[in-house]
């Protein structure tokens, strides 16, 4: 199955040197099946979906700071469904809100880290010429553009946007405008993990080079291993259930909606007999393997770049994997403890605590094992090394902020309050985020035979971590104060909100200088794929394979096969001649 | 550049990708149906009341549909079988037995769904007809894919036996599992939608 | 690569292929006799529950030979029954999320 | 104990183990984080490439951290056992009986709180959709069902007597919502085709509470918490605790009132 359509330099790249048939532009860059363009393309597109995503958060944080004030300049070019007049309606306020949601998980994080990341490094990591089935990897890609352009789209079409929150609850969902889209969205990008998850699958078990057993994969192969398995099969029920909801919206049906239901005053005609728990259910079956699925690719990549910048061999590498797989199991079962407040038994309650708090376990074991390999390093403190060291306790505080939720008791006064908005906040933007921009500055070199700028880098990491900080740690004061989520208004009708409100102000002002520190980093990024600093093939001097394969790696990737002899982070071996031995040299 | 084992199995899996790969999707389609089936039970035990399918459906007509869709499995095998004897001829008999029952099978669906929208029985009409109408619904995308992924193989795809036999016989097997799968699903919604 | 396919066609020369679809033939006969026997049950209205237990029951053995045979789980590689043993368990969690849901909550259905 | 904490006062008799166990679990997660934070510091200080300029292959060689691991996991198991699972058990299982307690109806609509008390026969009367009206009967009470007679309804507003146990069933009209009294340490789902029985004993009247906090406009205020539509904002009612006797009282007065025959009905 030779792949024509495919290029030896990543689409960005402009002049390269590798030999190769001639593509037309189309075949080279949009419907290429080089496992590198697509993920390339795959990052680009998560890239600005985040910062689309973004955007959204921004106008919202105005809403929320300065409720009912009119936002100059931009609020007047945004419409009078909209904004009139530049304040913001609450309509809009749910679209954005539910929007942003979906944005950053669907089209944002899981694009970038498991399309980008994984159809990017995966391949070279194992030694491989490209994914196992090309054709698949560029369908998935195209399914994926196609769920995010129904989603923008859905922003124009009259009802607008989806507005009842990423969590699409009936029967709310079903009710209110906007949802049709949305689900419809959702089809295609889930049809696009599907078929990533098989190809990622596939190419792991039967495409690692001779010598690379499954216990020397780096761990960003384990990740991506396991993230696959997650998406397979979780993500199939949250299919059945968008159809379901679906035929409730068109065809009139009643799978999520009880009898007897009066909205506004009118009784609702339809059959009844659904049961709106059903969607819940279905809904986080997936949904909580997909908050690992948010998390794990931002672990390999951390765990690879602190192996690489602290000069030494992972600790206790057998003991993450294991607890990887481990959670990996788990996080099917622990899905309702997003439901405890929707009347549980005793015996459900405490069966999804107990699955809860053992979960937490594994990641306690994974980010000691993390810290504990600092020790005895010799630790270099380059851009990627910083955001993946600043990951670390940004995660900690996410994770050890899920423990009082995971309580069914303690969760009655933190329940969808902002304290939750703070915890899954810390683990994804603070966390997944700064282990995506290590990534980026990690193997962007690979991509491009370009070096990103140091000192740009270090701006943007500074300037990032201070104003994540700045945004989320007042959430979980309001949280405690008893401020509840997707509030129009950020709380400021009620009275007990009164105390914590200014806290609004802290968090908005905190994103909008966020967004500013992010401009070099975006900067830095284009410029450096034509100005940056030329570099070898391993400018980190590093032992995984990917390193064996020149910068950037033609079509075929390497140049003859490589082949394994050693585990993935042999650094400072005693007696060797460097202080790294690559895996792929005898 | 060539993927390796697209047609020969690697040693130590003693697998081929596209043999994993399938497997893989029929798992993502197990949990698919999961979903569907585990919606019915919760839905079905949450009524007071729940109809016998044959009340208000057409059992015969759904007998006959599953002896026609069990026998396109077994003409599929035989496809696939009669590539390994290297009988072109008779695959290319097999497997056009095998779209046509699936497009038997269409067809008596169809006739099913017109009748029971002239009886104006919609999925909107009650939560028996809605899980009739979408799980049966979803089934024949199903079908009507294998058909077309089978209709390849028959026709524009059967080139590649004369370039590389294996490597086709590989390929029909994998659309020959897809088949029996939606067989299977079928055999449990029958009794479930129609018998019980 | 070569010797590949030559292992692959000389391990199923057309003796077993012939034992192959003779087996094909049988399944095919028992499937049959199974979808009357449904029917046929069907046709004695027996009590929910029973009726239940028993069509699903017939409903799995079929499923089982079409799995078995036509599908060849049953000389099928490690790796693949690993992957559906794992598709189990969840498919497993999946079916009893229904049951769970309606046993155990403190709320009353109206 | 858990001021530090900035939770809101607290109101209600149980609330107190609540406001127990979210400080224990926070004093254990600051115990995580500054353990592990403190090594974690001390590392990147001590092992900086100008202190360290090579890395030592070996690493950690000690099992601390294992032991560390399982003293999470014994203290996670603690808490779980000991506390959560318990305590919330004493909230779905210890129902008091209905005799004892007051029993109120409150159902939730985008975006309102209706609330419906038996009145003093304790019986609710029969509700019917076919009878509802949103501005005049929102709960489609049927009067003429002798139980409804002297049935109260409200709106946006409950009121309460303090230290006696209040068991609010919980529906909905329409979409999910959510029934959240922070002072309470009270929240429950509203779900459309169930109704949910919480039950909580207020401890601290709303006049207290005003001296308490020295302003006297203070309301306990019922926040909706689950995203219910453009509303949802705005879905804030009132919970007004009296003693006994001005609760008898409020009721009996809101009885005879609504019972009578009223001109715009
Ligand atoms: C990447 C995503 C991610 C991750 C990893 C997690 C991890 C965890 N989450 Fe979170 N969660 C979300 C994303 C995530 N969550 C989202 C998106 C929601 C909201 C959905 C919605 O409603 O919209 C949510 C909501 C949520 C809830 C529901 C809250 C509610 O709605 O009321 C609960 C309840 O149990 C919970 C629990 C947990 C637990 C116990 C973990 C555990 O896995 C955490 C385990 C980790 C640790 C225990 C940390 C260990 C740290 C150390 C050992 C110290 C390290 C310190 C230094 C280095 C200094 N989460
Ligand atoms: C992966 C998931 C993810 C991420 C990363 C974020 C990131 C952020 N989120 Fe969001 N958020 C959610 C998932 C996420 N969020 C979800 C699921 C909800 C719940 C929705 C609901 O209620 O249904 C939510 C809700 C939510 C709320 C609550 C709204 C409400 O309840 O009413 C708020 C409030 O401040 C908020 C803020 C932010 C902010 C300030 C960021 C910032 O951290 C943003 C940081 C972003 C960047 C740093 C962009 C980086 C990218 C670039 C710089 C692009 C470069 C481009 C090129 C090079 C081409 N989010
Ligand atoms: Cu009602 Cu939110
Ligand atoms: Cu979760």
């Amino acid at each position: 199955m030779s792949q024509p359509g495919a290029v030896a330099a990543p689409a960005l790249h402009g002049a390269h040197e590798a030999h190769h048939e001639e593509l037309g532009f189309w075949r080279k860059y949009v419907f290429s099946t080089d496992h590198k363009v697509i993920g390339i393309q795959y990052a680009i597109t998560g890239l600005l979906f985040l910062l689309f995503g973004f955007a959204l958060m921004m106008l919202m944080r105005w809403q929320l700071a300065y409720p009912g004030a009119a936002l100059p300049l931009i609020g007047n070019l945004l419409g009078e469904a909209r904004m009139p007049g530049g304040t913001m309606l609450p309509d809009f306020y749910n679209e954005l809100g539910a929007m942003h949601g979906t944005i950053m998980v669907f089209l944002g994080v899981v694009p970038l880290a498991v399309g980008g990341f994984g159809n990017f490094v995966l391949p070279l990591q194992i030694g491989a010429p490209d994914m196992a089935f090309p054709k698949l990897n560029m369908l998935s890609y195209q399914s994926f553009v196609l769920g995010g352009l129904t989603m923008l789209v859905s922003f124009l079409v009259p009802g607008g946007a989806a507005q009842s929150g990423w969590t699409s609850y009936a029967p709310l969902a079903i009710i209110a405008p906007g949802q049709t889209m949305w689900l419809v969205g959702m089809i295609f990008l889930i049809t696009s993990s599907l078929l990533g998850a098989i190809n990622f699958i596939a190419t792991t078990i039967q495409l690692r080079v001779k010598g690379l057993t499954f216990m020397r994969f780096p761990f960003f192969v384990w990740t991506q291993f396991v993230t696959a398995f997650l998406l397979l099969l979780a993500f199939p029920p949250l299919e059945a259930a968008a159809v379901m909801q679906l035929m409730d919206r068109l065809a009139g049906t009643s799978f999520f909606l009880p009898s007897g239901l009066v909205v506004s005053g009118q009784v609702l005609a339809v059959a009844g007999g659904g049961n709106p728990l059903l969607w819940q259910h279905l809904f986080w079956f997936l949904a909580h393997p997909e908050v690992y699925v948010l998390i794990l690719p931002a672990l390999g990549i951390v765990a690879e770049i602190i192996a690489n910048n602290t000069r030494k061999p992972l600790w206790g590498y057998r003991s993450m994997v294991y607890s990887l797989v481990f959670l990996g199991f788990m996080s099917f079962i622990v899905w309702a403890h997003h439901m405890f407040m929707t009347g549980m038994g005793t015996e459900m309650a405490a069966f999804f605590q107990t699955t809860t708090m053992i979960i937490s376990i594994p990641s306690v074991v994974i980010l000691t094992a993390l810290i504990i390999s600092l020790w005895g390093g010799s630790i270099r403190f380059n851009t990627p090394m910083l955001f993946a060291v600043a990951f670390l306790p940004m995660f900690g505080i996410g994770g050890l902020t899920g423990l009082p939720l995971a309580f069914n008791i303690t969760d009655i006064p933190l329940h969808d309050t902002y304290y939750v908005i703070g915890h899954f906040h810390y683990v994804v933007a603070p966390g997944t985020i700064f282990g995506l921009f290590a990534g980026l500055y990690y193997w962007f070199p690979k991509a491009t035979g370009r070096m990103m700028n140091e000192t740009l880098g270090k701006i943007h990491f500074f300037g990032t971590l201070v104003c994540m900080n700045v945004v989320f740690m007042p959430m979980f004061l309001m949280g405690m104060a008893g401020v509840s989520r997707r509030l129009f208004d950020g709380g400021a009708i009620y009275d007990f909100a009164q105390p914590v409100l200014h806290f609004n102000v802290v968090s908005s002002w905190g994103a909008w200088t966020l967004a500013i520190f992010q401009i070099p980093f975006i900067f830095n990024f284009f410029w450096s794929i034509w100005k940056g600093a030329k570099v070898g093939d391993n400018p980190w001097q590093a032992t995984t394979i990917e390193w064996a394969a020149p910068s950037p790696p033609p079509h075929g990737n390497f140049v003859e096969a490589p082949q394994a002899y050693r585990g993935p982070y042999e650094y400072s071996v005693p007696g060797a001649a460097k202080d790294f031995t690559p895996q792929h040299e005898a | 550049m060539d993927i390796p084992y697209t047609v020969e199995v690697r040693r130590d899996t003693g697998l081929t990708n596209g043999k994993i790969g399938i497997w893989l999707f029929l798992a993502s389609e197990v949990m698919l149906f999961g979903a569907l089936f585990a919606s019915y039970i919760l839905i079905r035990v949450g009524n007071p009341s729940w109809p016998r399918g044959d009340t208000i459906l057409n059992v015969p007509l759904a007998t006959f549909n599953t002896v026609v869709l069990i026998s396109s499995s077994v003409t599929m095998v035989m496809a696939w079988a009669s590539l390994m004897r290297h009988r072109f001829g008779t695959f290319r008999i097999y497997m056009g037995a095998t779209i046509l029952l699936g497009f038997v099978f269409l067809v008596v669906k169809y006739f099913e769904y017109s009748h029971k929208f002239h009886d104006g029985l919609y999925p909107s009409t009650n939560n028996f007809l809605a899980l009739y109408f979408t799980l049966t619904g979803l089934h024949m995308l199903h079908v009507f894919g294998g058909m077309v992924v089978n209709a390849y193989f028959w026709g524009p795809g059967a080139k590649l036996w004369k370039t590389n036999p294996v490597w086709f016989t590989n390929r029909v097997e994998h659309s020959g599992l897809f088949w029996h799968f939606v067989d299977l699903v079928w055999i449990f919604l029958f009794p479930v939608l129609y018998l019980l | 690569m070569t010797s590949d396919h030559a292992a692959e066609l000389t391990s199923e020369h057309a003796a077993d292929i012939d034992r192959h679809v003779r087996v094909y033939i049988t399944v095919f006969v028992a499937l049959m006799a199974l979808t009357i026997v449904t029917v046929a049950i069907s046709y004695l209205h027996l009590p929910t529950a029973m009726a239940i237990t028993v069509a699903l029951f017939v409903a799995t053995v079929k499923g089982t030979l079409v799995a078995g045979y036509f599908m060849h789980l049953i000389s099928e590689k490690k790796l693949i029954y690993a992957v559906l043993i794992l598709t189990a368990v969840f498919f497993v969690a999946l079916m009893a999320l229904p049951v769970v849901t309606h046993s155990n909550g403190f709320w009353i259905p109206e | 104990m858990t001021q530090w904490l900035g939770l809101p006062e607290l109101a209600s008799t149980h609330g107190g183990q609540i406001d127990g166990m979210v400080g224990w679990v926070h004093i254990f997660m600051l115990v995580l984080f500054v353990g592990w934070g403190g090594f974690f510091t001390y590392c990147l200080i001590r092992f900086r490439r100008s202190r360290q300029p090579v890395a030592n292959y070996a690493g950690v060689k000690s099992h601390a951290s294992s032991y560390s691991e399982v003293g999470v996991a014994v203290v996670e198991a603690v808490l779980l056992f000991g506390f959560a699972i318990p305590l919330w058990a004493a909230r779905v299982d210890a129902m008091p009986p209905e005799s004892e307690a007051l029993v109120v109806r409150v159902i939730a609509e985008q975006f309102a709180w209706n609330v419906h008390y038996a009145g003093p026969d304790g019986k609710f009367g029969r509700t019917d959709l076919k009878l509802l009206d949103v501005s005049s009967n929102p709960l489609g009470l049927d009067r003429s069902d002798p139980a409804a007679k002297d049935d109260v309804t409200m709106l946006n507003q409950l009121y309460l007597p303090v230290n006696k146990p209040i068991i609010v069933k919980l529906r909905s009209k329409d979409v999910i919502h959510s029934f959240g009294v922070p002072e309470f340490r009270v929240k429950q789902d509203a779900i459309p085709g169930l109704t949910i029985p919480i039950w909580f004993v207020p401890n601290v009247t709303t006049a207290e509470m005003r001296t308490r906090k020295g302003n006297d406009a203070f309301q306990y205020e019922i926040a909706c918490a689950q995203l219910c539509g453009l509303g949802h904002y705005a879905m804030r009612g009132f919970v007004i605790v009296q003693t006994a006797e001005e609760f008898q009282k409020w009721l009996a007065e809101k009885s005879k009132e609504q019972s009578a025959p009223d001109p715009f009905r």
